[in-house]
Parts: C-alpha cells; structure tokens; sequence
C-alpha cells in the first residue's frame, strides 16, 4: 500500500503523477493540497491570506470562516474534482473525500494560536487544528469495493465544524490507521535540499533516526513538514520518499528512489 | 474588577488590554487569557503548533 | 426513500431543511444545486455566466472548461461540504459526492446546443450534457453502512471528462435507480405558481397526467423544469413535492402538503 | 471546395460562413456543421434540451 501525497504546487505535474499510479500494480491512496489555487482565489475575491507566526516558530494561515469558504472552493471542489476526472480518464475509480464527508478525518480544533501582536502575547482563535483519527472503515469499504479515496481538508473537529489542518499531518494519521509501506511525498524540490535555494543540493538519503536534528535547523513551514515526516515512522512507516512533483514522471521516478529518500 | 479563576485573586485589567490577549496573574502567576472588559479564563496550555 | 432536492438559491434555508431531515426516520438522499454561489463567484472572478437559449427555447448555461471549474468551487466545493457540514452536526452521516466520483452519475456530452447568432443557426459545444445513468451499487454500499449520499454537478460523460448538467435530471436518473417514493424539490417559491410574479397564486396539486399540459405552456428554465419532473413519472415516482426552500421548516411542511404536491 | 459527406456534393462555401455554423446542403439538403475553411461533416441530430 502507497501513500502519495500531492502538493498544492501550481508546477506539480499532476497528470503524469495520476499516469504514473495508472501503472501502478499496488493499491494506493491520494492525499492532496490545493495551496497555489487557494491562495489565487483569495487573492481574486479580495481576501488575501494571513499567515500567523506562533511564538514557538511554526506557520500556519489564519483559518477565519471566510478562508475555509475559500479552502472548500479550492481544495475541496477544484483539486478535488480536476484530481478525480483525470483519475477516472486514467481507469482509477477515484472518490474525492474530504474530512468532513464520512468522517473520514477527525481532529480536534485548537485551543488558539499564541502569537505576538505589539508586543504582547495574544491567543487566537480560529478554525484550525490537529487531526487526531481516521475513519478506517469508510476507507477499506471504498478500497474493498475498488474505489481510490482522493482526500483533503478541510477535516471534522469535536464540534463536527470544518477546519483547517496540515495536510502531512492528514498523511500521518492516515499511516497510523493504514499502515502504509511507502509514503511519497511530491513538492515543488527535487526533494530536501541542504540549502533551499540550491536545486543542486539534493539531500539524496536520510536516516529516519536522524530527522530530529534536520527539524531543529529548520523553521516555519519546513520546521512543520519535518515533524510531521518525523512521526510518520512512529506509525511503521518504513520509507518516506520526498520527491519532485513537477518532473515527467514523479512517482514512477520517486519509486526509483530519485528524491530523498528517507528510512 | 477581574478574578484569577486559578486563585481568586481580583484586579484590574490595564485599560489597553485586548480581548485574546495572554496575562499572568500578579498573585499565583497563572497565565490568563482576556476574554471580555472584565472577565479572564485559564490560558488553554500551550500546544506544540497547530493548523496548516 | 425520499429524493431531496435543495434549490441553489441564496434564500433556501438549508439549516432548516438538515434539521428537519435529521428528525425523519425514512431514509433519504440528497441532491443540491449551488446556482446563486456559481453566478456571484462568477462575477466576483470575471466570468459572467452565458445563456444560451436553443433554438426550441431551452435555457442552459454556456459550460467551457472555466465554468466547470467555477462549478466545482460553487457546487462541488462550497455548497456540498457546507451541506456535508451542517448534517454532520445533526447527526446525519453525510458523504458528498459529485457525479465524477466513482462515477456517481454517468452521463452523455451534448452534440452542440443549436443556437441563432446573427440570424445563423450555429452549433455550440461544450462541456454539458444529460445524466443518464447512477452507480446504484455505490449509494447503495454508502447506505448500507450508515452513510447519507449527497450529491451534486458535476457528472461524469462517456469521455470521462466533467460535464455540466440539470440538477432536476439528475434526480430523475436517480429516480430510476432508486425508485424512491416521494421526491422533494425545494425552491425560492411556494410551489408551481400560476402567475410567477404573485406568490399568493400557488397551484397545491397538479395530476401527474396534466403535467404535459403546463410544460407546453412554460418556457425557458421552468419548461425544464416541468420536463424533468414529467420523467420522474415515468419512473414510478408515487408523489412529487415543489415546496418552499425558504420557509422555516421546508422538509415537514412539505410532506404535510404545503406546496404543489403532483401525484 | 467543400464536400457534402451524404451526398458528395462539392460546393463553395459562402464567405461569411463561420465554424459551427449549420447550412444544408443546396443537393441533397442535409444538414451540415461547418467545421472549417472548406470542410464540413453532418450535423449531429438535434435533440431535445441540453445542459443546464
């Protein structure tokens, strides 16, 4: 069983990536973003993004009601469902699923984001969270009968409210509860680069025992995608490939261990 | 007047203190969250980092 | 089994409308349209809907590639996981699908829309067509595990591609698969009204074999309309309800008769 | 010069015609869809509503 979490990249070449699983002769399961189509969106309606800062470091957008409007507009319908047509002209039978529908994603919203505003501390509240379980049944039943779960956010709170979370840590609950040999991960990078602004300086393998000391250096939004690859291999994960997601072929090529292969 | 939900102890909020802002109590040190003119709860624990 | 339609109108009460649903102990299925969310989304990204009116006098929106992405956002995005939502915090397990996935609806690309421009009669093509087929083994699977299907545009044509089409002929694919008992189309009007600008005139019944007759008389999107729910007939529907979407309890009104109820 | 595919009638076509356009065809009178400079193929059938 694959995992294959597509990023929300405007230059991720999603067609070859659903060829590429076409081929495929394991099951797999897809977990996407739609980051450059929601951010455009906003932009268009005249709602541009906030990111909040956390006095700790990490990045996350500033999930007012409006913005999880936008991310049901772009995640949830346009991704989706341009994600699941390709699929079905590609002989996948995909159902497009987000944490809402079935429950298939439960979280827990937070209890506010501690950031620094004029120099003062300040909580805020918003609907974002963490996700917390996966609704297997719904899953294995879809897959029993030959369908491909397609999921996104937003997920389902304790309040059964939509909100906002981290797509890789939709990955992980979702290895919790699957199991999944390999998980590959498709960015806008060849994969972990030793310096982000250097395509050439592909970090080719990394040890999963030494993830910790790679998020310490790292910060924001990397800090936050090294933890959540960090946790993977909490759930027996046994290899995470990072992988580039604009490439011809980028999971036939990740497969072949072109990326950062991370074990 | 506020009261620290944690000790008891009543004071008075800063005049320019915002809603959602983070104070301790100047008694047990608690850290508190302003809800209202007048009002405070517990600050919910830090949590490690939260949402997208 | 009861087919729900929810109106896309900006005025239906879709609160109403879950809660009462929620307290039903007949199973049911839901199919929404989203047209008010499309046309402001439309015009706030500078796209205005077309209509094309066929030379016979049916109205259908002119559906390139950018309206389908538009109807994602409005339909499959917004209003379905909105919907998803609220019956998710009345205890309905609800699990949104649009006719692409699993290939929930099948349907046929229209040949061209004959049209006169310019005093020519011209053909358009575009990405809309008519539903003509349900995957029943996927609802009834979803239902048979406690799920509530709802369902929206768009469908799934022989080409694999999105494609556009009348929710009302949806609902009577849908009918033919299900043969569900009553049917529910909930609208920003009392019911059928003799004199569309005088809510006061409400037609309360109409005999399923007269229904020929107001068709004739309608035109544009209501010729439609009256068309469609002429088939539901023809599919062993036993009664169909147009009731007020706007009302406050639009569902139990509507089963009580409040509305046209056509039999 | 355009050729009727039911008939194989060959004829010019007008110069104001555009793409998807739909004449007929002046020997046998069916029905044609423009589909280019001199090319054109047999309308679909017309049926009875479409879309939305």
């Amino acid at each position: 069983m694959i995992i294959v979490k597509i990023g929300g990249g405007s230059r991720i070449n999603v067609k070859g990536i659903i060829v590429d699983l076409a081929a495929l002769d394991e099951e797999f399961i897809i977990v996407h973003g739609a980051n450059a189509l929601r951010d455009k969106l906003a932009e268009d309606l005249g709602q541009p993004k906030q990111v909040l800062t956390s006095v700790k470091g990490y990045n996350s957008v500033y999930s007012d009601e409006k913005l999880i409007d936008v991310m049901m507009m772009a995640y949830a319908g346009l991704r989706n469902k341009r994600i699941v047509e390709l699929c079905q002209q590609n002989g996948i039978n995909a159902v497009g699923l987000t944490g809402l529908d079935g429950k298939t994603v439960l979280g827990q919203r937070n209890q506010g984001i501690r950031v620094y505003e004029n120099k003062k501390q300040k909580l805020i509240r918003d609907f974002s969270g963490k996700p917390q379980s996966i609704n297997k049944d719904l899953l294995t039943l879809l897959m029993g009968n030959g369908y491909v779960p397609v999921i996104t956010v937003p997920i389902i709170d304790e309040l059964n409210c939509a909100i906002n979370t981290e797509n890789d840590d939709v990955v992980r609950v979702l290895q919790a509860a699957i199991k999944a040999d390999t998980i590959i991960n498709l960015i806008e990078a060849p994969g972990f680069l030793k310096d982000p602004e250097d395509e050439g300086s592909l970090i080719p393998a990394i040890a999963a025992t030494d993830l910790e000391v790679h998020e310490a250096r790292a910060d924001g939004r990397m800090k936050r995608k090294m933890m959540a690859i960090r946790r993977l291999f909490e759930h027996r994960a046994s290899r995470v490939i990072i992988a580039d997601g604009r490439s011809e072929h980028p999971v036939s090529d990740a497969l072949k261990g072109k990326g950062t292969v991370i074990q | 007047m506020a009261e620290c939900p944690v000790c008891g102890y009543e004071f008075d909020l800063p005049p320019n203190t915002e809603e959602g802002e983070i104070i301790s109590c100047e008694d047990c040190g608690s850290e508190l969250e302003v809800t209202g003119k007048d009002s405070v709860q517990e600050a919910p624990a830090e949590e490690e980092d939260w949402g997208e």
